[in-house]
């Protein structure tokens, strides 16, 4: 199936999970992501899988737990009010080391908000919303295209380190439709999964838990986890440089606003000014070491996001002093437009002067 | 007001009006159609902040490049279905860039001088034709005559797709796109 | 004379010492579920799903597969796990706190799904594991740690039936409540645990067993006390019985 | 008739049994068990215990083994 | 009243509540926190306040919603699997601008954890583990003493800021027993709440809300938002520095760590090292310049913390690469001990020299 | 001939048009509750809670204290203004998401609190507001955007009867059907609402309106057909009628 | 004997009024309201209109005044 | 093994045995008395992993300083109620620290030789004296007399404001822990 399909976002991630091997979403409406749903009840069926719509996200969310307990690639999506209420569940499960895939549309917040696109769960999805230490691992497309292949990628990364990983998108790149491809991954990854709970048959019981009242034996499993999550760090970052070897001046933005950021670049290129884009696709881990690097030879990182400045402190963290931080937002649901991004980063050019 | 000049093949659009007026539908249909002749596409709806009914919009980008931002703050074309759509869009359209207005429901006068503004009575068009409701596709064959971004075979192949057994619906849709394309040669646009 | 044993422990139950405080009823319940277990030969493809509450450490005792859920939510884990693998045997184990009080949503709408699974619930009047608050079925005019001069509808109001409410609901197939403080009590409820399972396994829909179960430690009686508490003041207000039984005769 | 054997393992000295032998043959022990509780124990010098099992019934911890003098013909339940 | 009195952490914040104005509590039990809503049972209707015993955490943080919205001073207190439930809650009340106390006696996580002392809902707390842009103001005792005088002063900075304001602690400062005192505020602080809901009777209706379907409104109310929080940023940092002004070495630490560190710190300075602590007792505000200014002049700053490194972040955050900051920590519900803070000081020591 | 107006808006309904959608029942519903708000006269101490759902924005229509709950928490929210201010009409406004789904447990526990608040329940077997997927109130065979081919109880679960289930509790002082299909239901409609009101004025618990409501967009029909479908398809599973009035006379 | 005034500042033309009239009074109009509804109309020649109500009882945007010949000693309901 | 020195005023002990046996209410009721005497003072408890019955403890700290950690590593005296809690505590007792032993449950020998060990049979004490739940205070009793940490009255007027009209509790308990301090000043400690 190489045959280009015209999908919105949410379409394309529904089917690029049960591509991926999904067979089982359970969730609970709201906007905008509800094609995920709505796709997921007629397609399941089909490869007789389950949907089923719970009674709210938190059942959603230990449906999920149960469900990914029993062996099978599951999912959940919602919208940030929805993820919110999943939070005792993701740490839950990431407790427990179940792997799953939660896909979070953002919208505008606190609180209700609105429905537009925002950026503002960043920290949720990143520092763990939920209590305890734990991180998911977090993908965030910017094309349809990216979408399909990030959750394809997210049930491998789910089995492989026996962990949610978080798809985290807004309502642009959900109801965006462009042409998608769905490739059947090469060599596709199948995890051995003794842990599952299917029946004590011809085997000890196996339990799926996470109390350990011996604080001993839960510092062992936290650093292990820890260690687990070190482990990601150094294999799953993923980033893309875009004209940034010869910048001056370097954008940092993901999702919905690295998509605009291109246009803005292509914009002040032809006006002259070298700036590029580094664009995390993988915010836990976070790329780092791609901004330590970076930071050594430009002057300024302008880094554009809707929200009132989340991404930005992972940045700092990374540049560490070496060169200027800048930041830029719209937020409630307001999305940057690239003229402003030209203009925001003319500012900084003629500062710079 | 910038303005964004490429090198590659590059055409954006904005079509807005009232949610009902099918423009959801030929924003779709323009991308999918460009999609099959082998370019890179984007749409992407906007809703107004009304709950229910109220104003709706969407951004079709057909281009040979890797698209950017799938929104433009300067389009280089609107198709426009009411009063309040021209206003919000009118001003933000590129200098010689296209309006295409169905002058059945936009009666407020364009004000700006910089532009190609086209009125096209796409509902009187259609309603001629035998169906009020293929007004939408009277705007599409308008556009697609004014800029040539897709071919007509194309939108005929994509509509074939969409509708496939209700072939009445295909051959109404056929000739209003047809007959839109008509109402602006006789304009002499393109 | 020859001797046979007629009663013993359980296979399914494992020959380890619990932690329940003596007397606690939470053991029988545990013991009665295993001989069902048991006697319908099923410990290969049961699957419990432990409460947050005294009993969160249940899988230390039965040798099943078990998740251990969130405080409430066993039942939607129990859900995810059933419709997985559709031929094993869930079944949920929950107090009061855990399914009438956090987990209400959960325990209405897996019943309301008709759900293929089994809930016991156990229904001590107070929250046992977190020292002695007020649980939704604690009795009026009961004393807990957070009703300290007992329990007043005015202001922490009235006691749930949670039986009577979940029948209400079309999903739920069989509903009984009994209790563990006879041992005439304790033979039915073993025949209602077994009917449950049953009722499961022919694939009827949901069913519940509610337990009123004595807690010494919280309500600061003896056991021999507290089994006489719970004929005495919870069996006028949660009468014990069938509720519901499934229109398919047993 | 019947013979009752108290597990001290198990065995938390609830008194339930105690209070539920129709025959009043349990008591609680005077001795600590290694689990350091006063266990129930059987005093039947008569052989009275009729096996009847309502002590086991009713134990919390499943430490009560109860048997019975064989019957041919009866079937185990 | 300054009769000294000998109470735990948890009794001493119920009580100091209670005399600061709190007059609706809505919990539900968790461990180790259970003799806060133990204390408000019975101690609220002695003022005829209103304690309640929610169906759930969830039903609790509305509860509060819904008592803030009507104008009277609120609480509730969890521990951190509760917490996690409140996210959604949390993001409301923060959306609607309304003012309570949240208490966390956190405990070790993640999922059900465990129930000993832990500090790993730092990223939870201070950097909003609900949806959208919001912060609660997080302080953070290290005595009963402080405990009551934190949460005293909570529900001022609830009024004043109109944000929900958290006290996290852990189970050793929650159940220690110390002697305290109650002193009535010099000038009680009284808010006008003119937004508050209590039937419209010779005045426009008010409304409590946090839905904003046109996104211009909803960035100008963020913006707002953000504003409110950078003017608290700028007049509520506290924090104690704790013999720093000679040292060489400074611990970072907060609560319960905090503490053993002082006894540390005592011990290194009669062994000759210089080496100081410093504090925050806002973790939100976090005290970013009282660090930065630190790192001016110290080489060696140690974070330890009872989580895998969270805190961590914001101290690498203040000190921007101006001095190096190690690490330490216990997890899982285990707590340093003050020879191990002092064995690795002086490792620490030995490297640097 | 002199005339007198005998219908005509509401005093506590604001003079601005709504955005529902033509013939939807909440418009009906709405002008109930306000005539009744005005029939007490307590428009001067009535708050309301609106939930999520299309009813969100109810706050522009009623001209009340407000407060906008988050999805299936106004119970909660109205128990906390309540528990402040207890000489407050307060009453909350529900759709069958907002209080059969996601705010069950809110919803079992208000009433089993007997919290002296009312809820108007709005059930249109839907999810109106995020475009018609299942309610958990949605009928066995009908259609939604995630029931595309009929909903059925073998994976979907069975339509909950909310009214019937609250009744078992005996914080429920006044429990009642209602529907707005027909000049006669919308007449008794008016008299449960009033019921219901004073239910709470008179502190005798809490009370509930379950309203049976068309939602002719996502059921893509026309008003009158959606009027009609509500009576020959939702009342014969969810009967009409007073389900629990208080012990008091009224 | 009654008269019913369509406010079409509410009225959406749902048609359930005209659904409800008993005397079937009522009917579409077919001009566009401001609101670009095509507002319900009383087309009541002969005065049949009872004043009844129900046209009001039913509507959903309460877009409907119905009087009603004052009667002495009739009682506001 | 650490050793900590500190100039002002400075005392820690670590009271350990199974849960019923009063331990707690030991350590709370010196922790007040010392308070009562102008000192700071901290009281944490501790419980084992066991969710019911099991080991407990708890550490009283009292000093003329601010208290920094409530636990410490390395306690100077310890108060030992059963075998399990010897074995976990004995080998973290200062040097020259005071270990203090329940004789009556506690029966493993004691290794260290640099410590002062007192054996105390205080449930036979108690036992002897009427009542053998007091057992915890003949302990106590042992332990000011040993450490002179506050004095006498201070934990009789502790003891009256606790049990008030209970005469015959606060009777016992007073005797009790007079019969502790007598059971050391035989073995000449002090
Ligand atoms: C989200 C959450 N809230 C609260 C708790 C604390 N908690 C543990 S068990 C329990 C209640 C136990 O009562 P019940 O369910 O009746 O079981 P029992 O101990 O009486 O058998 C509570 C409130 C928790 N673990 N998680
Ligand atoms: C936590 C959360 N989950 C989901 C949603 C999305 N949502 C908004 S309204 C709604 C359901 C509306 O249905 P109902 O309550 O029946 O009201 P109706 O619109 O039908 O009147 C949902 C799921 C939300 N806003 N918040
Ligand atoms: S606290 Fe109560 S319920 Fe828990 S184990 Fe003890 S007796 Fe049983
Ligand atoms: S019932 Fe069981 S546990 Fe209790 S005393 Fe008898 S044998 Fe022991
Ligand atoms: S078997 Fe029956 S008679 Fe024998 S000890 Fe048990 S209860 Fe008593
Ligand atoms: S979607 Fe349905 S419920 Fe919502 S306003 Fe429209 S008709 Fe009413
Ligand atoms: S019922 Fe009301 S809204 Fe509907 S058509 Fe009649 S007047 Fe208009
Ligand atoms: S008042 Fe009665 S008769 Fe008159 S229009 Fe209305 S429904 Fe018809
Ligand atoms: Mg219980
Ligand atoms: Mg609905």
């Amino acid at each position: 199936m190489t045959e280009k399909k015209f999908m919105a976002g949410n379409e394309a991630i529904a089917e690029a999970a049960v591509q991926a091997g999904c067979r089982c979403y359970f969730g609970y409406p709201i906007t905008p992501q509800n094609e995920i749903g709505e796709y997921m009840s007629w397609r399941l069926p089909q490869v007789g899988g389950c949907y089923l719509q719970a009674e709210s996200e938190v059942a959603s969310i230990y449906m999920v737990f149960g469900a990914a307990g029993a062996g099978t690639r599951v999912m959940t999506s919602s919208s940030s009010p929805g993820i919110s209420l999943m939070q005792e569940g993701i740490s839950y499960i990431a407790a427990a080391e179940l792997p799953c895939v939660i896909v979070n549309m953002m919208r505008a917040g606190p609180g209700l908000g609105g429905i537009q696109p925002s950026q503002s769960d960043y920290f949720q999805a990143t520092k763990g919303g939920g209590h305890g230490d734990y991180h998911m691992l977090v993908l965030a497309p910017h094309t349809a295209q990216e979408a399909v292949n990030l959750t394809m990628l997210a049930f491998d990364l789910a089995d492989k380190y026996r962990n949610p990983v978080m798809i985290l998108g807004d309502g642009n790149i959900g109801q965006m439709m462009e042409p998608v491809e769905f490739k059947s991954p090469e060599k596709p990854f199948v995890a051995r999964k003794e842990w599952i709970v299917t029946g004590a048959k011809n085997r000890p019981r196996n339990i799926i838990k996470t109390l350990f009242l011996d604080p001993v034996i839960l510092e062992k499993r936290n650093l292990a986890m820890g260690a687990k999550l070190r482990e990601a760090v150094k294999n799953e970052v993923r980033f893309e440089p875009y004209m940034i070897e010869d910048a001056d001046i370097v954008i940092a933005a993901y999702g919905t606003v690295a998509r605009i950021a291109k246009t803005a670049i292509k914009i002040l290129r032809e006006k002259g000014l070298k700036v590029g884009l580094l664009r995390p696709i993988s915010l836990y881990p976070f790329p780092y070491q791609a901004f330590a690097q970076t930071a050594e030879r430009v002057k300024s990182i302008l880094v554009v996001e809707m929200s009132l400045g989340q991404m930005v402190e992972d940045v700092k963290l990374a540049v560490c002093g070496k060169s200027r931080v800048h930041f830029y937002c719209r937020v409630g649901g307001m999305v940057p437009s690239y003229d402003e991004i030209v203009a925001e980063v003319e500012k900084i050019a003629k500062e710079v002067k | 007001m910038g303005k964004t000049s490429r090198k590659a093949f590059y055409e954006d659009v904005v079509m807005a009006g009232f949610g009902g007026q099918g423009l959801m539908f030929i924003g779709k249909l323009l991308a999918y159609s460009a999609m099959k002749e082998g370019r890179a596409v984007t749409w992407i709806p906007s809703y107004g902040p009304e709950m229910r009914g109220g104003t709706a919009n969407c951004t079709v980008v057909v281009s040979d490049d890797e698209i950017g931002s799938p929104v433009t703050p300067h389009p280089r074309a609107l198709i426009i279905m009411n009063n309040p759509s021209l206003e919000a869009f009118e001003p933000k359209l590129q200098s010689n860039g296209l309006l295409l207005s169905n002058s059945s429901f936009v009666t407020r006068p364009i004000a700006r001088k910089d532009i190609k503004a086209i009125p096209i009575p796409a509902n009187e068009i259609a309603t001629e034709m035998g169906n009020e409701k293929a007004a939408n596709m009277v705007m599409l064959g308008a556009y697609i005559a004014c800029t040539n971004v897709v071919s007509k075979e194309s939108i005929v192949e994509g509509l074939k797709e969409l509708f496939g057994k209700k072939i009445d619906l295909l051959d109404t849709n056929i000739r209003a796109l047809e007959e839109g394309m008509k109402s602006v040669r006789q304009k002499a646009c393109t | 004379m020859e001797m046979e044993m007629v009663s013993g422990r359980p296979k399914t139950l494992l020959p380890v010492p619990t932690h329940y405080c003596p007397g606690c009823g939470h053991g029988v319940i545990h013991r009665l579920v295993a001989e069902v277990i048991d006697g319908l030969g099923i410990r290969e493809k049961t699957v419990v799903v432990a409460p947050v509450g005294c009993a969160v450490l249940l899988y230390n005792y039965f040798d099943v597969d078990a998740y251990e859920a969130a405080h409430g939510r066993a039942p939607a884990i129990a859900t995810g796990c059933k419709r997985v693998n559709p031929e094993l045997v869930v079944f949920t184990y929950q107090g009061d706190g855990d399914f009438a009080a956090i987990g209400t949503a959960e325990a209405v709408h897996v019943a309301a799904r008709g759900e293929k699974i089994t809930t016991i619930f156990v229904n001590n009047a107070v929250y046992g594991m977190t020292g002695g608050q007020m649980a939704p079925t604690t009795l009026l005019g009961q004393k807990t740690t957070t009703t300290t001069s007992g329990r007043a509808s005015e202001t922490a109001g009235f006691p749930i039936r949670m039986s009577e409410m979940i029948a209400t609901l079309p999903g739920a197939a069989y509903v009984a409540r009994v209790s563990v403080s006879s041992p005439k009590n304790v033979a039915q409820a073993k025949m209602a645990v077994r009917k449950a399972f049953e009722t499961q396994i022919k694939g009827l829909g949901y069913s519940l067993v509610e337990f009123l179960s004595q807690c010494p430690t919280n309500w600061h009686m003896t056991p021999v006390e507290s089994v006489r508490w719970v004929e005495e003041q919870m069996v006028p207000y949660y009468p014990l019985g069938e509720l519901k039984v499934p229109k398919e005769e047993y | 008739m019947g013979k009752v054997v108290i597990d001290e393992e198990f065995c938390k000295g609830c008194t339930l049994c105690i209070n539920a032998c129709p025959q009043h043959l349990l008591r609680t022990a005077k001795r600590v068990s290694k689990t350091s509780y006063h266990p129930a124990e059987l005093v039947d010098p008569e052989g009275k215990c009729t096996g009847c099992g309502l002590c086991a019934l009713v134990c919390p911890d499943a430490a009560i083994q109860v048997y019975r003098e064989k019957k041919a013909g009866v079937k185990e339940k």
